[in-house]
C-alpha cells in the first residue's frame, strides 16, 4: 500500500503547476479562448517539450510509459488553470484508445501525439444515447478492400482541431449489440466528413460530426477489432478519472481565491472572512474538495486494474467529484458576490467548465445507476473495504 | 378557507387572459422564453410596455389619478400570473416598481407631475445606483459624495451593479451628504439625468454571456437639488422603503417559478431520440416533481403574504422567506433543466441578445438553458442575499412569542 | 380566496392551544405513556366536552360538521404537546370512514366517538404492501347471512384501545384488484379476532391483528360496498392532512424551545444564540417550518376536494412537512448538545414522532412517485397555479 | 500509488481473520450486531476483552514492554478491520484508547506500572471525567473545583456524559485548581477511584432507551496527590493531547461504516413479502450506492492519513475531516436502514440491553434500527461537534499557503 507521489511524481507535478502559472493565468486563458483556433499552439509544443503528451504513451511507441497516476498529475495542474487545449481528447481519450486497439502500423500516431505533432479527438456519442449504452447508429459496411461509413456523432471535443477522429461505427448486429462495434482512425479532410465546430460552456471548442465516407482503407480499423466497446468503456473510464483530475485542480484554485476574497473584502464593519457563516461554508467546500481529491486518487489507482474495481471507483469519483465541485462552485460565485457573476474574474470560468463536466461522460445519476447495478448484482460487496486482498479475498 | 376565485375575478381572470393572448406578440413572447438576463432585454420589455400603455394597462398598481388601473390586490395577483402563464416579459422593472413607488409616498407634487407619466408613457428608462464596489449588501457602507453648491449638487463616485444603465434616460442615485454620525445618516437620495456630463458608463459582461449590468462614473456631475427626493439625509430610509418594496413585489415569484418549470417540461418533451429507458426517466420524474411541489408552495405563501396570514408566523418576516426560497428554487429548476437536456446543454452561443440569433426557436430555448442557469446564481446574491434574508428571519424569530 | 381563519376557528385554536398546555407538559405525557393503557381517559372526556371528537362529525349524525381545516386546528394543538390518545384512529381515520361508507343504523358509531364513548381504529396496513397499492390479502366471504373473514393487519395504530376496529378485506378479484374490497366493522372480543399489542417508537401503541372470524353479520360490511378502495384511499389521505398538522404543531414548539435554550446556554464566552452559525440554523430551521405550515393547510384546504388537486396537496405535504421535520427535529437535537439526547427533555421526543411520521402512510419516496405519476400523466399541469379557476381552466 | 498488501501483510490478515473467526463466540457477536448506544455494552465487550487478553492482542497500540503487539500502523489498520468485519465489539473504549496513552506520555513509572496492567487485564474499566452541565465542547469552562489539603486533593462539582461511569473502577477527572489567569490555565488531571466517598452517580436516559451516559456528583472526594497526572495546572495540555489521539482514532470509522452499511444490505434482503415494485426497488439502491460511495471515499481518507499524505491537502486537519464526515455518513447510513426497514422500523421494545431480550436475532436486528438511529444523533455532537469540527478545518485553511 503506498498513497505517497514517486520522487519523480512530485517532480512532475512542480514543473507542471509551475510552468502553467508562469504562462497561463486567467487573463491569458481569455486571450487564447478569444483567438481563431481557441489554443495557442506554441503552449502544445512546450507541453511535447515537458513530455506531457507522451506521458501515458508507452515506451515501445515512444511514450514514457506513465501510469494513469502520473496522467492525474498533470491533469490536476491543467484543471487549476482551466486549461483549454486538448490533452484529454489527444492524450488521454484518443491515444489512450489507440494504445488499447491499434496493432502495427497503426500505432505510429502515438510518437506523433507524443512529439505534439498529431492532435486527436474521439466521436463516440450519439444523439440521445444514453451514458453506457452500447448503442451504435453509426454503420461500417466492407466495400472492397476498405470501408464505407455513414452516421452522425454529436459533441466530439476538439474534434475541429483534430488530425484524426476515432469514429466507433457498428459493423455487425443490432443497433444495441453489445459486439459488432469497431473504432475507426478518420484522418482531417477525408472526402465525406464534415464537422460543424461551436464553442461549449466552458470556452473549449467541440464539433458534430456528419459522416458519409466511402473507401475509407483497411487499415482505418483499429486492430482489426469488431468487439471494441470494452475498450472503449476503458478509456472513456480514463478520461472521467482524468476529467476528475483536472476538476479537482481547480476547486483548490476556486477555494483559495475565495479565501482570499474575503478575507479582503469588508462589509457591515468586518472582513467577511470574519463572519462566522462564512468561515463554516469556507471549511464545507474544504472538506468537499478533500473527499473529491480522495475519490480522484482512488479512480487514478484503479484505472488500470480489474473492471468491477474500476467502474467502483470511477463511477464513485464522478459523483463525489460533481457534487463537491458544484457546491463549491457555487459556494464560490455566492461569496464573492457580485463579482463572482462577471466574467472580470475568473470564478464564473470554473462554474462553466463544472457546468460541462457534470454534463458529459455520464451524469451523477447514469454512474449512480452503473453502481447500483453492480450492488444489485452482488458485484461489489459492501463489506470489503478498498485495499486489495489478493486473489483469495 | 378556500382558495375559489369569485364570479368576478373568474371574469377579469378570463378579460384579462384574453387580452394578453390577443396583445402579445409572438416575437416578444420568443424573445421573452430566450431571455438569459436577470431583467427582460430592454428591446423585449419596451415594446410590450408600449402596447400596455396604449391599453391602460402599464401601471397596474398606481393610483389611478396617475394612471393605474384601480385593480384591487387579488386583481393586481392574477394580472401578474396571467403575464407569466402567457410568457410575456416584466415591464420598466425599475421605472414602475421601484422609482414611481418611492416619488408617490416621498416626492413632491413637482416631482410626481414631471416624471410618473413618462414613466407611465416608457419615454423615460430608469436605472438605480445604490450599489457602489464597497457597498453591496452593506448600503451604510457608501461612499459616493454629493457636495451642495448653490441649487446643485456636485456628485462624484462610482456605483456598480446598474442593471440597464446603459438604456436608461434616468438613475435614482444614493449619495453621500454628510460624514458625520451614524454611517445610515448623511445619506441622500438624488434623480440623475444619465446624459448629465461628466456621467460615464462601463458595461461588465456577466459568466452568461450578456451585458446587463453596468459600472458608473459620476465625475463631477451637477444635479439640480430640486431632483433631491425628500430632504438631506433622508435617503437611508427612502432606500429602506424602497427595498420592502422590492422585496414584497419581488413577486409574482410563483409564476416565474411556474413559468420555468414549463420551460424544464418543454425540454423534456423535446428531446429527441430519447432511448427509453423506464428507471431514468422515472427518476427524473420523480425530481420533477420535487421541485413541482416546491413551486406549490412558494406560490402558497406567496397567498398567504396577500392575504396577510403570512406574517403571522413569520413574525413579519414573510417576504424575506419568500425571496429566500424562490430564489434558491428558481436555481434548483435550473440545475434541473440542465439535467433534462442532458449534454448538449453545454452547446453555448455567445450573441446577445440570444433572440437575434439565427436559428429555430426551439434551438434558442436550449442554447438559453445553460446562461440561464449561470445568471440565475445572481437569484441568491442580489436584492437581499440568502445570508441577508436568513439574518433578517431569525431576529423575527427572535422577537416574536 | 380566503386564507384566513374564520372567528370560530381562532376561538378552536385558542381553546385548544389553551388546554392542553394546562393539562399536558412533557412530564404530564411521560406520565401518561408510562401508564397501562397509556392514554388518559379524562383527558379524552375532556376532548368530547370540547367537542373536537365530533369536530368532523356530520350534524345529522350528532356531531358538529366541520372540515378539514377545523380538523387542521385541532392537530396542530395536539402535536405541539405531542397528545397520545388516539384522536387520529378514532376521529379522522375511523369516523372519517364511517362517515363515507357508513349507511343507516352504521352510522350510529359517529355519535358514540362524538360523545367519548367509543375509539376506533383502522387496520388496513399488511406486511409488505406498499402505499398506495391495492393489495388486500385479507380475504372475506359470505358465510350464510353473514361474512367470514381470514388474515392479518400490522401496525394499526390504537388498535387495542378501540372497540370497533375497521377492516378492509377483500371480497372478490384477484389479490392486487381496485375493485372488490369492503371495510367492515369488527367490534372488540369478537371471537377470532386477535390484538398483540406493542409501543411503537414515539410512546403511542400500535396492535398486530391476527384474524379468523366466522358469523360476523351483514350488516358489519360498511355501507354494503363492495368498492371501498377510494373512500380507503381519501380517509388515508385525510389522515396524511391532519398528520401533517399535527407535526407542524411540534415543529413551531422545537424551534421555540431551540431558540430559548440556545439564548440561555453560554458557550465559549457567549450564548450560544449569538453565534451566527446558530442564528443562520434557527432561520433556516424556521423557513422550513413555514413551508411546511404552508403545505399543511394547502392539503387541509384540498382534502374534501376533487381526487388529483386533493392528491397534488397531500403528497406535497407529506413531502415538504417530512423533509422540514427530519431538518428541524436533528438540528434541535444538534443545538441541544447532548441534552438534546437525554430523555429528560422533551426534544428527543418529537424526533421519535417524526421517524414514525416519516415512515407510516407512505414515505417520501412514495408520495414523489404518486405526484410523478400525475405529472407524466398530465394530470398536473404545472403551468396552472393554486388558485381554483372554475370549470373553464 | 496503489492499494496492495504485501505477502506479509496478506499473511498476517489471513491470520488475523481466523483467528477473529475462531474466537469470536456467537453471543458477542449476536449482542454487537444489536447494540443500540454509542459505546459497546460492558457485558458485550467485556468478555471479548478478556478473550483478547488471553490471546495477548487486547493492546495492539501499545509498547511491547507493556503488553502491545509490537504490529506497524497498516498491522493496526488490518486488525481493526477485521474487527469490524467479523462483527466483534470494540473493546474498553476509555481505558485502552485514551487513558492508557496519556498514561504512556505524560504518567510516572509507577503510575504506569500500578494502572496498566490493570486495564490491559480489564480489571480495570475506566471512564472519563472532563465534560459538566456548563462545559461541553467549551472544556476550558470548567468549573469542579480540586483543593490541595496535605497528601490530597479535595475534589467537588458534578460532571456530565460519563459514558460507563456506572460500570466503572476509576475515573480520569479534569478539575480547575485556580482561577487565576486565562481558564484553560488552572486545570488539572486527577485519577479518581469510582469507590472513592463522596462519590455518587446519576445514570442518564438516552432517546434511543438506553442507559449508557451518566451525571457524576463529586462531594468532598480525596484523591491522592500521586494520582495527578503530569503537574498542577498541566489539565489542558493532557486534554488536548488526549483529545487528539481520540480524534485521530475515532477510526477505524471505514470499518465501523462497512459493519453499518452490512447490517442496511442484511435489512434489505430480509424484507419480507415484499411486493416487487422495480422503480421503488432501484431508486432505494441508487440511494444505498450513495452511500455505499461515502463510505469508499472515508475510507480512502483514512487511508491518506495512515500515509500521512491527508493532512498536506488538509493543512493538518485530516483527522477533523475525518470525524467530520464519518459521523455524518454514519447518520445518513442510519437514515436509510429507517428507509429500507419501512413501515414496521417504528415498532419498539424498551428492554435494554436489547440483545437480553427474548426474541430472534433477526426481529432484534429490525428493532435495534429505531434506537440506533436514534441515539447516533451523538456522533455529530460529542467527540468535538461538527461545528468545532468546522472552525479547526477553516483555521487550518485560513494557515495554508
Amino acid at each position: 500500500m503506498d498513497l505517497k507521489y514517486s520522487s519523480e511524481q512530485d517532480l512532475l507535478r512542480d514543473s507542471a503547476f509551475g510552468y502553467l502559472s508562469s504562462v497561463y493565468d486567467y487573463h491569458a486563458r481569455c486571450r487564447i479562448v478569444a483567438g481563431k483556433e481557441a489554443i495557442d499552439r506554441s503552449i502544445w509544443a512546450k507541453f511535447a517539450e515537458l513530455g506531457w503528451l507522451a506521458l501515458p504513451i508507452p515506451e515501445e511507441d515512444e511514450g514514457i510509459g506513465g501510469d494513469a497516476v502520473d496522467l492525474s498529475v498533470v491533469m490536476e495542474a491543467l484543471g487549476s488553470r482551466l486549461v483549454v487545449e486538448p490533452f484529454l481528447p489527444t492524450v488521454v481519450l484518443g491515444a489512450g484508445l489507440i494504445d488499447l486497439l491499434a496493432t502495427g502500423e497503426q500505432r505510429a500516431i502515438l510518437a506523433e501525439v507524443a512529439q505534439g505533432t498529431a492532435m486527436l479527438a474521439l466521436a463516440h456519442q450519439e444523439r440521445g444515447v444514453p451514458f453506457g449504452s452500447p448503442r451504435v447508429e453509426t454503420r461500417a459496411e466492407r466495400s472492397g478492400e476498405g470501408w464505407s461509413i455513414r452516421g452522425a456523432k454529436i459533441l466530439a471535443i476538439g474534434a475541429g482541431l483534430a488530425d484524426h477522429v476515432l469514429v466507433p461505427a457498428r459493423i455487425s448486429g443490432a443497433i444495441d449489440d453489445a459486439e459488432g462495434v469497431g473504432v475507426f482512425v478518420v484522418s482531417r479532410g477525408t472526402p465525406g466528413l464534415e464537422l460543424t465546430e461551436y464553442p461549449i460552456a466552458d470556452g473549449r471548442r467541440a464539433a458534430d460530426l456528419s459522416i458519409d465516407i466511402a473507401g475509407l482503407s483497411d487499415s482505418a480499423l483499429l486492430g482489426g477489432c469488431e468487439n471494441a466497446l470494452p475498450a472503449l468503456e476503458q478509456v472513456i473510464d480514463k478520461a472521467i478519472a482524468a476529467s476528475c483530475a483536472y476538476v479537482v485542480g481547480g476547486l483548490d484554485m476556486l477555494i483559495r481565491l475565495t479565501r482570499d476574497y474575503t478575507a479582503g473584502r469588508s462589509q457591515f464593519g468586518k472582513p467577511l472572512g470574519r463572519f462566522q457563516v462564512v468561515q463554516h461554508r469556507l471549511a464545507e467546500m474544504q472538506v468537499k474538495r478533500i473527499e473529491a481529491r480522495a475519490a480522484m486518487q482512488l479512480a487514478a489507482i484503479r484505472c488500470d486494474g480489474p473492471r468491477i474495481e474500476r467502474i467502483r471507483a470511477i463511477s464513485a469519483a464522478k459523483v463525489k467529484v460533481s457534487e463537491a465541485a458544484r457546491y463549491i462552485a457555487h459556494q464560490a460565485v455566492q461569496l464573492h458576490g457580485g463579482m463572482g457573476l462577471t466574467e472580470e474574474l475568473s470564478v464564473g470560468t470554473y462554474l462553466k467548465h463544472v457546468l460541462t463536466f457534470e454534463r458529459l461522460l455520464g451524469d451523477t445519476d447514469d454512474h449512480l445507476r452503473r453502481y447500483a447495478q453492480l450492488l444489485a448484482d452482488g458485484r461489489i460487496d459492501v463489506r470489503r473495504g478498498l485495499v486489495n486482498e489478493g486473489a483469495e479475498a | 378557507m378556500n382558495l375559489d376565485l369569485t364570479a368576478e375575478e373568474l371574469a377579469f381572470r378570463d378579460r384579462i387572459r384574453t387580452f394578453i393572448e390577443a396583445a402579445l406578440p409572438e416575437q416578444i413572447r420568443n424573445g421573452a422564453a430566450v431571455n438569459v438576463a436577470s431583467a427582460f432585454e430592454y428591446d423585449i420589455s419596451h415594446p410590450w410596455h408600449e402596447i400596455l400603455r396604449d391599453a391602460g394597462m402599464a401601471a397596474p398598481g398606481w393610483p389611478v389619478e396617475f394612471g393605474g388601473t384601480g385593480w384591487n390586490d387579488v386583481e393586481q395577483y392574477l394580472w401578474r400570473m396571467e403575464h407569466w402563464r402567457a410568457g410575456a416579459p416584466v415591464i420598466s422593472q425599475l421605472g414602475m416598481r421601484l422609482v414611481a413607488p418611492t416619488l408617490l409616498h416621498f416626492g413632491t407634487p413637482e416631482q410626481k407631475a414631471r416624471f410618473l407619466p413618462r414613466i407611465l408613457s416608457g419615454e423615460d428608462y430608469w436605472c438605480q445606483g445604490f450599489s457602489e464596489p464597497g457597498a453591496g449588501s452593506d448600503l451604510a457602507a457608501l461612499s459616493c459624495a454629493a457636495v451642495r453648491d448653490g441649487d446643485e449638487y456636485v456628485v462624484n463616485g462610482t456605483k456598480l451593479w446598474q442593471t440597464h444603465a446603459h438604456f436608461a434616460d434616468w438613475m435614482i442615485l444614493l449619495v453621500r451628504t454628510s460624514s458625520a454620525g451614524k454611517p445610515q445618516q448623511g445619506i441622500t437620495c438624488l434623480l440623475v439625468d444619465m446624459r448629465s456630463p461628466g456621467l460615464s458608463i462601463k458595461p461588465i459582461r456577466t459568466i452568461g454571456g450578456d451585458i446587463e449590468v453596468n459600472e458608473v462614473f459620476l465625475d463631477d456631475v451637477r444635479v439640480p437639488a430640486d431632483q433631491m427626493i425628500g430632504a438631506e439625509g433622508d435617503g437611508w430610509s427612502i432606500a429602506k422603503h424602497l427595498l420592502s418594496v422590492e422585496r414584497a413585489s419581488s413577486g409574482n415569484a410563483g409564476g416565474r417559478l411556474r413559468s420555468n418549470m414549463a420551460s424544464l417540461m418543454r425540454m423534456l418533451d423535446r428531446r429527441e431520440n430519447h432511448v427509453p429507458d423506464a428507471f431514468g426517466e422515472r427518476t427524473l420524474m420523480a425530481k420533477i416533481a420535487r421541485r413541482a411541489i416546491d413551486v406549490d408552495i412558494v406560490e402558497m405563501l406567496e397567498l398567504q403574504l396577500l392575504q396577510s396570514t403570512l406574517d403571522d408566523h413569520a413574525g413579519g418576516a414573510g417576504a424575506s422567506v419568500i425571496k429566500l426560497r424562490s430564489s434558491i428554487v428558481e436555481q434548483e429548476i435550473n440545475e434541473l433543466s440542465l439535467e433534462v437536456v442532458g449534454p448538449e446543454v453545454v452547446r453555448w452561443n455567445d450573441h446577445r441578445p440570444l433572440h437575434e440569433v439565427d436559428a429555430g426557436q426551439e434551438e434558442l430555448e436550449r442554447l438559453a438553458i445553460a446562461p440561464q442557469y449561470l445568471n440565475g446564481r445572481v437569484r441568491t446574491i442580489f436584492g437581499g442575499a440568502t445570508e441577508v434574508q436568513l439574518g433578517i428571519i431569525e431576529k423575527a424569530l427572535q422577537a416574536s412569542l
